[in-house]
Protein backbone atom coordinates (compact mmCIF):
# COMPACT_ATOMS: atom_id res chain seq x y z
CA UNK A 1 0.00 0.00 0.00
CA UNK A 2 1.07 3.67 -0.68
CA UNK A 3 -0.72 6.49 0.87
CA UNK A 4 -0.53 9.90 -0.98
CA UNK A 5 -1.81 12.67 1.53
CA UNK A 6 -2.52 16.07 0.60
CA UNK A 7 -3.77 19.07 2.53
CA UNK A 8 -5.55 22.02 1.55
CA UNK A 9 -6.69 23.97 4.52
CA UNK A 10 -9.83 22.03 6.37
CA UNK A 11 -9.68 19.06 3.99
CA UNK A 12 -7.15 16.08 4.11
CA UNK A 13 -7.01 14.18 0.67
CA UNK A 14 -6.15 11.01 0.96
CA UNK A 15 -5.20 8.47 -2.48
CA UNK A 16 -4.67 4.58 -1.31
CA UNK A 17 -2.92 2.58 -3.60
CA UNK A 18 -2.76 -0.77 -3.62
CA UNK A 19 -4.19 -3.30 -0.79
CA UNK A 20 -5.55 -2.29 2.80
CA UNK A 21 -5.50 -5.49 5.12
CA UNK A 22 -4.16 -6.60 8.23
CA UNK A 23 -0.84 -5.90 7.39
CA UNK A 24 -1.04 -2.35 5.66
CA UNK A 25 -3.62 -0.90 8.01
CA UNK A 26 -1.59 -0.06 10.56
CA UNK A 27 0.58 2.43 8.52
CA UNK A 28 -2.74 3.83 7.29
CA UNK A 29 -4.05 4.65 11.18
CA UNK A 30 -0.51 6.37 12.18
CA UNK A 31 -0.12 8.28 8.56
CA UNK A 32 -3.30 9.63 8.88
CA UNK A 33 -3.65 10.23 12.76
CA UNK A 34 0.00 11.87 12.71
CA UNK A 35 -1.38 14.40 10.09
CA UNK A 36 -4.67 14.82 12.27
CA UNK A 37 -2.99 15.48 15.36
CA UNK A 38 -0.47 18.32 13.50
CA UNK A 39 -3.35 19.76 11.76
CA UNK A 40 -6.12 20.70 14.18
CA UNK A 41 -7.97 22.40 11.86
CA UNK A 42 -8.78 19.48 9.50
CA UNK A 43 -12.31 19.02 9.19
CA UNK A 44 -13.03 16.68 5.92
CA UNK A 45 -10.89 13.37 5.51
CA UNK A 46 -11.52 12.66 2.02
CA UNK A 47 -10.42 9.07 0.74
CA UNK A 48 -9.60 8.43 -2.77
CA UNK A 49 -10.34 4.76 -3.81
CA UNK A 50 -8.90 5.05 -7.79
CA UNK A 51 -5.98 3.24 -7.17
CA UNK A 52 -6.79 0.63 -4.32
CA UNK A 53 -6.83 -2.59 -5.32
CA UNK A 54 -7.98 -4.70 -1.96
CA UNK A 55 -10.03 -4.43 1.10
CA UNK A 56 -11.26 -6.82 3.59
CA UNK A 57 -12.76 -5.82 7.19
CA UNK A 58 -9.47 -5.23 8.66
CA UNK A 59 -8.93 -2.54 6.33
CA UNK A 60 -13.07 -1.73 6.88
CA UNK A 61 -12.23 -0.98 10.97
CA UNK A 62 -9.07 0.91 9.09
CA UNK A 63 -11.51 3.34 7.83
CA UNK A 64 -14.06 3.15 10.75
CA UNK A 65 -11.23 3.84 13.01
CA UNK A 66 -10.86 7.40 10.87
CA UNK A 67 -14.33 8.12 11.06
CA UNK A 68 -14.42 8.19 14.79
CA UNK A 69 -11.48 10.61 15.10
CA UNK A 70 -13.24 12.83 12.54
CA UNK A 71 -16.61 12.25 14.16
CA UNK A 72 -14.65 13.66 17.09
CA UNK A 73 -13.85 16.99 15.92
CA UNK A 74 -16.84 17.37 14.46
CA UNK A 75 -15.63 16.73 11.22
CA UNK A 76 -16.68 14.22 8.38
CA UNK A 77 -15.46 11.47 5.99
CA UNK A 78 -15.68 11.05 2.98
CA UNK A 79 -14.95 8.72 -0.10
CA UNK A 80 -14.14 9.08 -3.93
CA UNK A 81 -13.56 6.93 -7.08
CA UNK A 82 -15.02 3.87 -6.00
CA UNK A 83 -14.81 0.98 -7.84
CA UNK A 84 -18.19 -1.42 -7.64
CA UNK A 85 -16.21 -4.21 -5.64
CA UNK A 86 -15.92 -1.84 -2.86
CA UNK A 87 -19.10 -0.14 -3.60
CA UNK A 88 -20.39 -3.51 -1.82
CA UNK A 89 -18.23 -3.76 0.89
CA UNK A 90 -18.43 -0.12 2.07
CA UNK A 91 -22.76 -1.47 1.82
CA UNK A 92 -22.28 -4.62 3.52
CA UNK A 93 -20.41 -3.10 6.45
CA UNK A 94 -22.76 0.08 6.92
CA UNK A 95 -19.84 2.46 6.69
CA UNK A 96 -22.13 4.27 3.79
CA UNK A 97 -24.07 5.31 6.75
CA UNK A 98 -20.86 7.09 8.19
CA UNK A 99 -19.42 7.82 4.54
CA UNK A 100 -20.65 9.59 1.78
CA UNK A 101 -19.70 8.60 -1.62
CA UNK A 102 -19.15 11.09 -4.25
CA UNK A 103 -18.49 10.56 -8.04
CA UNK A 104 -15.50 12.77 -8.39
CA UNK A 105 -13.05 14.36 -6.00
CA UNK A 106 -14.40 18.04 -7.13
CA UNK A 107 -17.82 17.12 -5.71
CA UNK A 108 -16.59 15.92 -2.40
CA UNK A 109 -14.67 19.06 -2.10
CA UNK A 110 -18.16 21.17 -2.00
CA UNK B 1 -13.40 -33.69 -14.88
CA UNK B 2 -10.27 -31.52 -13.63
CA UNK B 3 -9.46 -32.39 -10.10
CA UNK B 4 -6.46 -30.93 -8.46
CA UNK B 5 -5.22 -29.45 -4.74
CA UNK B 6 -2.35 -27.61 -3.54
CA UNK B 7 -1.52 -27.78 0.46
CA UNK B 8 0.30 -24.89 2.26
CA UNK B 9 1.85 -24.00 4.86
CA UNK B 10 3.43 -20.67 6.54
CA UNK B 11 3.77 -18.84 10.17
CA UNK B 12 1.26 -16.68 11.02
CA UNK B 13 2.44 -13.20 10.45
CA UNK B 14 0.60 -10.01 8.92
CA UNK B 15 2.26 -10.35 5.20
CA UNK B 16 1.31 -14.09 4.86
CA UNK B 17 -2.57 -12.56 4.48
CA UNK B 18 -1.90 -11.14 1.00
CA UNK B 19 0.45 -14.04 -0.23
CA UNK B 20 -2.52 -16.68 0.82
CA UNK B 21 -4.72 -13.97 -1.18
CA UNK B 22 -2.21 -14.45 -4.41
CA UNK B 23 -1.89 -18.72 -4.14
CA UNK B 24 -5.83 -18.84 -3.84
CA UNK B 25 -6.65 -16.47 -6.58
CA UNK B 26 -4.27 -18.12 -8.84
CA UNK B 27 -5.62 -21.60 -7.89
CA UNK B 28 -9.03 -20.78 -8.21
CA UNK B 29 -8.41 -18.87 -11.86
CA UNK B 30 -8.50 -23.31 -12.94
CA UNK B 31 -12.43 -22.76 -12.63
CA UNK B 32 -14.46 -20.61 -14.33
CA UNK B 33 -15.06 -17.71 -12.06
CA UNK B 34 -16.15 -14.16 -12.54
CA UNK B 35 -13.98 -11.51 -11.51
CA UNK B 36 -16.42 -10.87 -8.93
CA UNK B 37 -16.65 -14.21 -7.76
CA UNK B 38 -12.43 -14.22 -7.63
CA UNK B 39 -12.73 -11.32 -5.82
CA UNK B 40 -15.22 -12.29 -3.23
CA UNK B 41 -12.94 -15.58 -2.72
CA UNK B 42 -9.97 -12.98 -2.10
CA UNK B 43 -12.27 -11.64 0.58
CA UNK B 44 -12.99 -14.84 2.34
CA UNK B 45 -9.62 -16.26 2.24
CA UNK B 46 -8.19 -13.13 3.57
CA UNK B 47 -10.80 -13.29 6.63
CA UNK B 48 -10.05 -16.52 7.17
CA UNK B 49 -6.22 -16.29 7.31
CA UNK B 50 -6.29 -12.64 9.50
CA UNK B 51 -8.36 -14.34 11.95
CA UNK B 52 -5.64 -17.13 12.25
CA UNK B 53 -3.08 -14.56 12.85
CA UNK B 54 -4.81 -12.32 15.16
CA UNK B 55 -7.35 -14.62 16.73
CA UNK B 56 -5.74 -17.98 16.88
CA UNK B 57 -2.28 -16.48 17.99
CA UNK B 58 -2.55 -13.92 19.34
CA UNK B 59 0.72 -13.31 21.04
CA UNK B 60 2.89 -16.34 20.20
CA UNK B 61 3.43 -16.91 15.88
CA UNK B 62 2.00 -20.26 14.49
CA UNK B 63 1.49 -22.07 11.50
CA UNK B 64 -1.11 -22.17 9.35
CA UNK B 65 -2.22 -24.49 6.72
CA UNK B 66 -4.60 -24.23 3.87
CA UNK B 67 -5.93 -27.28 1.86
CA UNK B 68 -6.84 -25.95 -1.71
CA UNK B 69 -8.83 -28.59 -3.49
CA UNK B 70 -10.73 -28.69 -7.48
CA UNK B 71 -13.80 -31.49 -6.67
CA UNK B 72 -16.71 -31.67 -8.90
CA UNK B 73 -16.13 -28.07 -10.36
CA UNK B 74 -16.08 -26.38 -6.86
CA UNK B 75 -13.29 -24.84 -5.25
CA UNK B 76 -12.78 -25.24 -1.71
CA UNK B 77 -10.55 -23.93 1.06
CA UNK B 78 -9.60 -25.03 4.23
CA UNK B 79 -7.68 -23.40 6.65
CA UNK B 80 -6.58 -24.58 9.58
CA UNK B 81 -4.54 -23.69 12.75
CA UNK B 82 -3.99 -24.77 15.98
CA UNK B 83 -3.96 -21.77 18.32
CA UNK B 84 -6.57 -20.33 20.80
CA UNK B 85 -10.01 -21.98 19.35
CA UNK B 86 -13.38 -20.32 19.40
CA UNK B 87 -15.37 -20.42 22.72
CA UNK B 88 -18.90 -20.01 21.55
CA UNK B 89 -19.37 -20.41 17.58
CA UNK B 90 -22.85 -19.32 17.37
CA UNK B 91 -21.43 -16.22 19.32
CA UNK B 92 -18.83 -15.51 16.80
CA UNK B 93 -20.37 -15.83 14.16
CA UNK B 94 -23.14 -12.87 14.94
CA UNK B 95 -22.75 -9.68 12.67
CA UNK B 96 -20.29 -7.34 15.07
CA UNK B 97 -19.33 -9.65 17.36
CA UNK B 98 -15.63 -9.23 17.97
CA UNK B 99 -13.50 -10.30 21.34
CA UNK B 100 -11.28 -7.59 19.95
CA UNK B 101 -12.61 -4.01 20.60
CA UNK B 102 -11.03 -2.85 17.28
CA UNK B 103 -12.03 -4.70 15.03
CA UNK B 104 -15.41 -4.90 13.05
CA UNK B 105 -16.67 -8.10 13.80
CA UNK B 106 -17.53 -8.76 10.02
CA UNK B 107 -14.66 -11.29 8.83
CA UNK B 108 -17.12 -14.56 9.54
CA UNK B 109 -20.45 -12.78 7.92
CA UNK B 110 -18.12 -12.21 4.83
CA UNK B 111 -16.92 -15.50 4.39
CA UNK B 112 -20.58 -16.98 4.83
CA UNK B 113 -22.21 -14.83 2.42
CA UNK B 114 -18.97 -14.10 -0.09
CA UNK B 115 -18.83 -18.30 -0.56
CA UNK B 116 -21.53 -20.82 -0.98
CA UNK B 117 -20.92 -22.65 2.04
CA UNK B 118 -18.95 -22.18 4.81
CA UNK B 119 -18.54 -24.34 7.89
CA UNK B 120 -16.11 -23.90 11.20
CA UNK B 121 -15.02 -26.36 13.53
CA UNK B 122 -13.26 -25.57 16.66
CA UNK B 123 -11.70 -26.87 20.19
CA UNK B 124 -10.90 -24.52 22.99
CA UNK B 125 -6.72 -24.48 23.65
CA UNK B 126 -7.09 -26.81 20.33
CA UNK B 127 -7.39 -25.23 17.12
CA UNK B 128 -9.74 -24.24 14.57
CA UNK B 129 -11.12 -25.38 10.97
CA UNK B 130 -12.82 -23.19 8.68
CA UNK B 131 -14.12 -25.27 5.15
CA UNK B 132 -15.42 -22.75 2.87
CA UNK B 133 -16.66 -24.10 -0.81
CA UNK B 134 -17.26 -21.80 -3.78
CA UNK B 135 -18.83 -22.82 -7.36
CA UNK B 136 -18.70 -20.66 -10.41
CA UNK B 137 -22.12 -19.65 -10.82
CA UNK B 138 -21.48 -20.28 -14.79
CA UNK B 139 -20.79 -23.54 -14.42
CA UNK B 140 -24.04 -24.17 -12.58
CA UNK B 141 -25.71 -23.96 -15.32
CA UNK B 142 -24.93 -27.10 -16.67
CA UNK B 143 -24.57 -29.42 -14.09
CA UNK B 144 -21.12 -28.08 -13.00
CA UNK B 145 -19.34 -29.35 -15.97
CA UNK B 146 -16.67 -27.18 -17.07
CA UNK B 147 -16.76 -25.19 -20.60
CA UNK C 1 15.92 -9.24 9.57
CA UNK C 2 12.95 -10.59 8.13
CA UNK C 3 12.55 -14.37 8.09
CA UNK C 4 9.57 -15.98 6.48
CA UNK C 5 8.46 -19.42 5.02
CA UNK C 6 6.13 -20.86 2.81
CA UNK C 7 5.66 -25.04 2.20
CA UNK C 8 3.85 -26.10 -0.67
CA UNK C 9 2.63 -29.32 -1.90
CA UNK C 10 0.67 -30.51 -5.48
CA UNK C 11 0.32 -33.25 -7.87
CA UNK C 12 2.37 -33.15 -10.89
CA UNK C 13 0.55 -31.55 -13.50
CA UNK C 14 1.88 -29.67 -16.03
CA UNK C 15 -0.84 -26.92 -15.21
CA UNK C 16 0.58 -26.75 -11.96
CA UNK C 17 4.21 -25.35 -12.95
CA UNK C 18 2.87 -21.94 -13.88
CA UNK C 19 0.85 -21.95 -9.90
CA UNK C 20 4.70 -22.94 -8.98
CA UNK C 21 6.07 -19.89 -10.26
CA UNK C 22 3.12 -17.78 -9.55
CA UNK C 23 3.85 -18.94 -6.15
CA UNK C 24 7.25 -17.85 -6.02
CA UNK C 25 7.40 -15.07 -7.57
CA UNK C 26 4.78 -13.70 -4.90
CA UNK C 27 7.19 -15.18 -2.15
CA UNK C 28 10.12 -13.75 -3.60
CA UNK C 29 8.72 -10.17 -4.06
CA UNK C 30 9.19 -10.08 0.17
CA UNK C 31 13.06 -9.20 -1.18
CA UNK C 32 14.56 -6.48 -3.15
CA UNK C 33 15.11 -8.08 -6.13
CA UNK C 34 14.94 -6.62 -9.35
CA UNK C 35 12.51 -7.51 -12.46
CA UNK C 36 14.88 -9.00 -13.73
CA UNK C 37 16.13 -11.41 -11.24
CA UNK C 38 12.80 -11.93 -10.17
CA UNK C 39 12.13 -13.52 -13.90
CA UNK C 40 15.16 -15.95 -13.63
CA UNK C 41 13.97 -17.20 -10.46
CA UNK C 42 10.47 -17.80 -12.18
CA UNK C 43 12.81 -19.48 -14.69
CA UNK C 44 14.96 -21.74 -12.46
CA UNK C 45 11.35 -22.42 -10.86
CA UNK C 46 9.54 -23.52 -13.91
CA UNK C 47 12.67 -26.02 -14.85
CA UNK C 48 12.64 -27.24 -11.50
CA UNK C 49 9.04 -28.23 -11.70
CA UNK C 50 8.80 -29.15 -14.55
CA UNK C 51 11.38 -31.64 -14.12
CA UNK C 52 9.52 -33.22 -11.74
CA UNK C 53 6.30 -33.66 -13.76
CA UNK C 54 8.43 -34.77 -16.87
CA UNK C 55 10.97 -36.73 -15.96
CA UNK C 56 10.23 -38.11 -12.28
CA UNK C 57 6.83 -38.72 -12.49
CA UNK C 58 6.92 -39.94 -16.06
CA UNK C 59 3.92 -42.26 -16.64
CA UNK C 60 2.13 -41.98 -13.25
CA UNK C 61 1.30 -39.17 -10.75
CA UNK C 62 3.22 -37.89 -7.96
CA UNK C 63 3.27 -35.63 -5.45
CA UNK C 64 5.94 -32.51 -5.47
CA UNK C 65 6.85 -30.35 -2.64
CA UNK C 66 8.42 -27.22 -2.47
CA UNK C 67 9.68 -24.98 0.84
CA UNK C 68 10.56 -21.37 0.20
CA UNK C 69 12.34 -19.91 2.55
CA UNK C 70 13.99 -16.49 3.56
CA UNK C 71 16.84 -16.64 5.50
CA UNK C 72 19.96 -13.85 6.41
CA UNK C 73 18.01 -11.62 3.38
CA UNK C 74 18.45 -14.47 0.95
CA UNK C 75 15.80 -16.80 -0.84
CA UNK C 76 15.99 -20.79 -0.78
CA UNK C 77 13.50 -22.91 -3.13
CA UNK C 78 13.56 -26.82 -2.45
CA UNK C 79 12.08 -28.78 -4.94
CA UNK C 80 11.50 -32.67 -3.72
CA UNK C 81 10.44 -35.34 -5.39
CA UNK C 82 10.17 -39.10 -4.97
CA UNK C 83 10.50 -40.05 -8.29
CA UNK C 84 12.76 -42.46 -10.00
CA UNK C 85 16.19 -40.41 -9.67
CA UNK C 86 18.84 -39.61 -11.85
CA UNK C 87 21.19 -41.87 -12.21
CA UNK C 88 24.12 -40.01 -13.32
CA UNK C 89 24.20 -36.64 -11.87
CA UNK C 90 26.87 -35.11 -13.76
CA UNK C 91 26.02 -36.32 -16.73
CA UNK C 92 22.66 -35.24 -16.35
CA UNK C 93 23.99 -31.55 -15.93
CA UNK C 94 25.90 -31.18 -18.97
CA UNK C 95 24.49 -29.03 -21.07
CA UNK C 96 22.13 -30.12 -23.67
CA UNK C 97 22.23 -33.44 -21.84
CA UNK C 98 18.21 -35.24 -21.92
CA UNK C 99 17.19 -38.37 -21.69
CA UNK C 100 14.27 -36.68 -23.82
CA UNK C 101 15.10 -36.99 -26.99
CA UNK C 102 12.71 -34.24 -27.38
CA UNK C 103 13.87 -32.02 -25.14
CA UNK C 104 16.74 -29.43 -24.96
CA UNK C 105 18.43 -30.19 -21.89
CA UNK C 106 18.69 -27.03 -20.58
CA UNK C 107 17.09 -27.23 -17.19
CA UNK C 108 19.70 -27.64 -15.28
CA UNK C 109 21.71 -25.05 -16.69
CA UNK C 110 19.12 -22.37 -16.41
CA UNK C 111 18.79 -23.64 -12.87
CA UNK C 112 22.64 -22.98 -12.33
CA UNK C 113 23.48 -19.93 -14.38
CA UNK C 114 19.96 -18.06 -13.18
CA UNK C 115 20.44 -18.61 -9.16
CA UNK C 116 23.36 -17.66 -6.92
CA UNK C 117 23.78 -21.71 -5.50
CA UNK C 118 22.06 -25.11 -6.97
CA UNK C 119 22.85 -28.14 -5.49
CA UNK C 120 20.83 -31.72 -6.26
CA UNK C 121 20.41 -34.72 -4.34
CA UNK C 122 19.26 -37.84 -5.91
CA UNK C 123 18.75 -41.80 -5.56
CA UNK C 124 17.70 -43.90 -8.27
CA UNK C 125 13.85 -44.64 -7.61
CA UNK C 126 14.14 -42.64 -4.10
CA UNK C 127 13.54 -39.27 -5.87
CA UNK C 128 15.32 -35.98 -6.32
CA UNK C 129 15.85 -32.86 -3.42
CA UNK C 130 17.14 -29.58 -5.95
CA UNK C 131 18.08 -26.28 -3.28
CA UNK C 132 18.38 -23.40 -5.23
CA UNK C 133 19.78 -20.34 -3.07
CA UNK C 134 19.75 -16.46 -4.72
CA UNK C 135 20.25 -13.21 -3.45
CA UNK C 136 18.86 -9.73 -4.57
CA UNK C 137 22.12 -8.18 -5.79
CA UNK C 138 21.14 -4.86 -4.74
CA UNK C 139 21.08 -6.23 -0.90
CA UNK C 140 24.94 -7.62 -1.47
CA UNK C 141 26.74 -4.86 -0.99
CA UNK C 142 25.17 -3.92 2.24
CA UNK C 143 25.85 -7.09 4.13
CA UNK C 144 22.25 -8.44 3.11
CA UNK C 145 20.33 -5.97 5.02
CA UNK C 146 17.24 -5.33 3.79
CA UNK C 147 16.79 -1.45 3.03
CA UNK D 1 -1.20 -19.00 -23.62
CA UNK D 2 -3.08 -17.79 -26.87
CA UNK D 3 -2.12 -18.20 -30.56
CA UNK D 4 -3.17 -15.75 -33.44
CA UNK D 5 -2.06 -17.64 -36.74
CA UNK D 6 -2.02 -15.86 -39.91
CA UNK D 7 -0.84 -16.94 -43.48
CA UNK D 8 0.25 -14.65 -46.19
CA UNK D 9 1.38 -16.86 -49.02
CA UNK D 10 4.44 -18.46 -48.22
CA UNK D 11 4.61 -16.59 -44.69
CA UNK D 12 2.88 -17.61 -41.35
CA UNK D 13 2.93 -15.21 -38.83
CA UNK D 14 2.20 -16.36 -35.23
CA UNK D 15 1.30 -14.73 -32.67
CA UNK D 16 2.38 -16.21 -29.29
CA UNK D 17 0.16 -13.99 -26.12
CA UNK D 18 1.06 -15.42 -22.54
CA UNK D 19 3.20 -18.45 -21.40
CA UNK D 20 4.91 -20.91 -23.54
CA UNK D 21 5.98 -23.48 -21.15
CA UNK D 22 5.09 -27.29 -20.54
CA UNK D 23 2.14 -26.86 -20.14
CA UNK D 24 1.39 -24.96 -23.41
CA UNK D 25 3.76 -26.31 -25.99
CA UNK D 26 1.55 -29.01 -26.86
CA UNK D 27 -0.97 -26.68 -28.10
CA UNK D 28 1.99 -24.05 -29.87
CA UNK D 29 3.40 -27.61 -31.81
CA UNK D 30 -0.17 -28.83 -32.75
CA UNK D 31 -1.60 -25.49 -34.05
CA UNK D 32 1.49 -24.95 -36.73
CA UNK D 33 2.24 -28.08 -37.45
CA UNK D 34 -1.10 -28.44 -38.73
CA UNK D 35 -1.16 -25.36 -40.58
CA UNK D 36 2.21 -26.29 -42.13
CA UNK D 37 0.58 -29.46 -43.26
CA UNK D 38 -2.07 -28.12 -44.69
CA UNK D 39 -0.27 -25.49 -46.19
CA UNK D 40 2.93 -26.97 -48.03
CA UNK D 41 4.20 -23.70 -49.44
CA UNK D 42 4.74 -21.98 -46.27
CA UNK D 43 8.75 -21.41 -46.17
CA UNK D 44 8.74 -18.87 -43.69
CA UNK D 45 7.49 -18.88 -40.53
CA UNK D 46 7.70 -15.69 -38.32
CA UNK D 47 7.08 -16.09 -34.39
CA UNK D 48 5.72 -12.62 -32.53
CA UNK D 49 6.92 -12.50 -28.86
CA UNK D 50 5.24 -9.10 -28.25
CA UNK D 51 2.70 -10.51 -25.92
CA UNK D 52 4.80 -13.68 -24.40
CA UNK D 53 4.80 -13.05 -21.23
CA UNK D 54 6.89 -16.31 -20.28
CA UNK D 55 9.13 -18.67 -22.07
CA UNK D 56 11.59 -21.26 -20.49
CA UNK D 57 12.99 -24.46 -21.75
CA UNK D 58 10.37 -26.46 -22.48
CA UNK D 59 8.84 -23.72 -24.24
CA UNK D 60 12.33 -23.07 -26.30
CA UNK D 61 12.43 -26.94 -27.10
CA UNK D 62 8.95 -26.28 -28.79
CA UNK D 63 9.96 -23.59 -30.89
CA UNK D 64 13.72 -25.13 -31.67
CA UNK D 65 11.04 -27.76 -32.80
CA UNK D 66 9.17 -25.72 -35.34
CA UNK D 67 12.92 -25.06 -36.96
CA UNK D 68 13.29 -28.56 -37.49
CA UNK D 69 10.13 -28.86 -39.64
CA UNK D 70 10.34 -25.61 -41.39
CA UNK D 71 14.61 -26.68 -42.10
CA UNK D 72 12.87 -29.85 -43.56
CA UNK D 73 11.08 -28.52 -46.09
CA UNK D 74 14.32 -26.07 -47.22
CA UNK D 75 12.25 -22.84 -44.80
CA UNK D 76 13.07 -20.70 -42.24
CA UNK D 77 12.30 -19.36 -39.28
CA UNK D 78 12.50 -15.49 -37.69
CA UNK D 79 11.45 -13.85 -34.70
CA UNK D 80 10.50 -10.28 -33.93
CA UNK D 81 9.16 -7.92 -31.13
CA UNK D 82 11.64 -10.13 -28.55
CA UNK D 83 11.93 -8.24 -25.25
CA UNK D 84 15.00 -8.58 -23.36
CA UNK D 85 14.19 -11.38 -20.87
CA UNK D 86 13.56 -13.64 -23.77
CA UNK D 87 16.62 -12.24 -26.47
CA UNK D 88 18.58 -13.03 -23.56
CA UNK D 89 17.54 -17.33 -22.98
CA UNK D 90 17.57 -17.04 -27.13
CA UNK D 91 21.02 -16.39 -26.68
CA UNK D 92 21.71 -19.28 -23.82
CA UNK D 93 19.80 -21.66 -26.08
CA UNK D 94 21.34 -21.46 -29.01
CA UNK D 95 18.30 -20.73 -30.77
CA UNK D 96 19.65 -17.48 -31.97
CA UNK D 97 22.10 -19.68 -34.46
CA UNK D 98 19.25 -20.73 -36.24
CA UNK D 99 16.30 -17.93 -35.90
CA UNK D 100 16.82 -14.31 -36.89
CA UNK D 101 15.65 -11.71 -35.08
CA UNK D 102 13.81 -8.48 -36.57
CA UNK D 103 12.85 -5.21 -34.82
CA UNK D 104 9.73 -5.38 -36.54
CA UNK D 105 7.20 -7.90 -38.49
CA UNK D 106 7.86 -5.36 -41.43
CA UNK D 107 11.14 -6.04 -41.53
CA UNK D 108 11.12 -9.93 -41.14
CA UNK D 109 8.74 -9.95 -44.10
CA UNK D 110 11.54 -8.51 -46.43
N1 LIG E 1 -9.25 -18.84 13.81
C1 LIG E 1 -9.76 -18.32 14.95
N2 LIG E 1 -9.23 -18.65 16.16
C2 LIG E 1 -9.74 -18.14 17.31
N3 LIG E 1 -10.79 -17.29 17.35
C3 LIG E 1 -11.38 -16.93 16.19
C4 LIG E 1 -10.90 -17.43 14.93
N4 LIG E 1 -11.69 -16.90 13.97
C5 LIG E 1 -12.62 -16.14 14.58
N5 LIG E 1 -12.45 -16.16 15.92
C6 LIG E 1 -13.29 -15.47 16.94
O1 LIG E 1 -14.52 -15.10 16.34
C7 LIG E 1 -14.72 -13.69 16.46
C8 LIG E 1 -15.43 -13.16 15.23
O2 LIG E 1 -14.59 -13.28 14.11
P1 LIG E 1 -14.80 -12.35 12.82
O3 LIG E 1 -16.24 -12.41 12.42
O4 LIG E 1 -13.81 -12.74 11.79
O5 LIG E 1 -14.55 -10.87 13.33
P2 LIG E 1 -13.21 -10.10 13.78
O6 LIG E 1 -12.04 -10.77 13.13
O7 LIG E 1 -13.42 -8.72 13.29
O8 LIG E 1 -13.15 -10.17 15.28
C9 LIG E 1 -13.35 -13.10 16.66
O9 LIG E 1 -13.41 -11.86 17.35
C10 LIG E 1 -12.66 -14.20 17.48
O10 LIG E 1 -12.97 -14.09 18.84
N1 LIG F 1 13.61 -34.40 -10.86
C1 LIG F 1 14.19 -35.28 -11.72
N2 LIG F 1 13.93 -36.60 -11.64
C2 LIG F 1 14.51 -37.48 -12.49
N3 LIG F 1 15.37 -37.12 -13.47
C3 LIG F 1 15.67 -35.82 -13.62
C4 LIG F 1 15.10 -34.84 -12.76
N4 LIG F 1 15.61 -33.63 -13.14
C5 LIG F 1 16.43 -33.87 -14.17
N5 LIG F 1 16.49 -35.19 -14.47
C6 LIG F 1 17.33 -35.84 -15.50
O1 LIG F 1 18.34 -34.92 -15.89
C7 LIG F 1 18.29 -34.70 -17.31
C8 LIG F 1 18.68 -33.28 -17.62
O2 LIG F 1 17.70 -32.38 -17.09
P1 LIG F 1 17.52 -30.93 -17.69
O3 LIG F 1 18.84 -30.27 -17.76
O4 LIG F 1 16.47 -30.22 -16.91
O5 LIG F 1 17.04 -31.13 -19.19
P2 LIG F 1 15.68 -31.67 -19.82
O6 LIG F 1 14.57 -31.45 -18.84
O7 LIG F 1 15.52 -30.86 -21.04
O8 LIG F 1 15.87 -33.13 -20.10
C9 LIG F 1 16.87 -35.05 -17.71
O9 LIG F 1 16.79 -35.41 -19.07
C10 LIG F 1 16.55 -36.20 -16.76
O10 LIG F 1 17.05 -37.42 -17.24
Amino acid sequence: MDLNLERNGRVLTVQIAGELDLSTSPAFRERIEAELGQNQEIQHLILDFKETSFIDSSGLGAILGRYKSMAQRNGKVSAVNVPPHLQRLFELSGLLKVMAIYPSLEEAQN
Amino acid sequence: MKENYLKISFPSLPENVSLARVIVAAFAAQLDFTLNELEEIRVATSEAVSNCVIHAYREKSGEIQMELQIEDGALSIKVIDEGCGIQDLDLAKTPAYSTDPERMGLGLVFMESFMDKMTIESQPNQGTRVLMIKKPERSKDNNGDQP
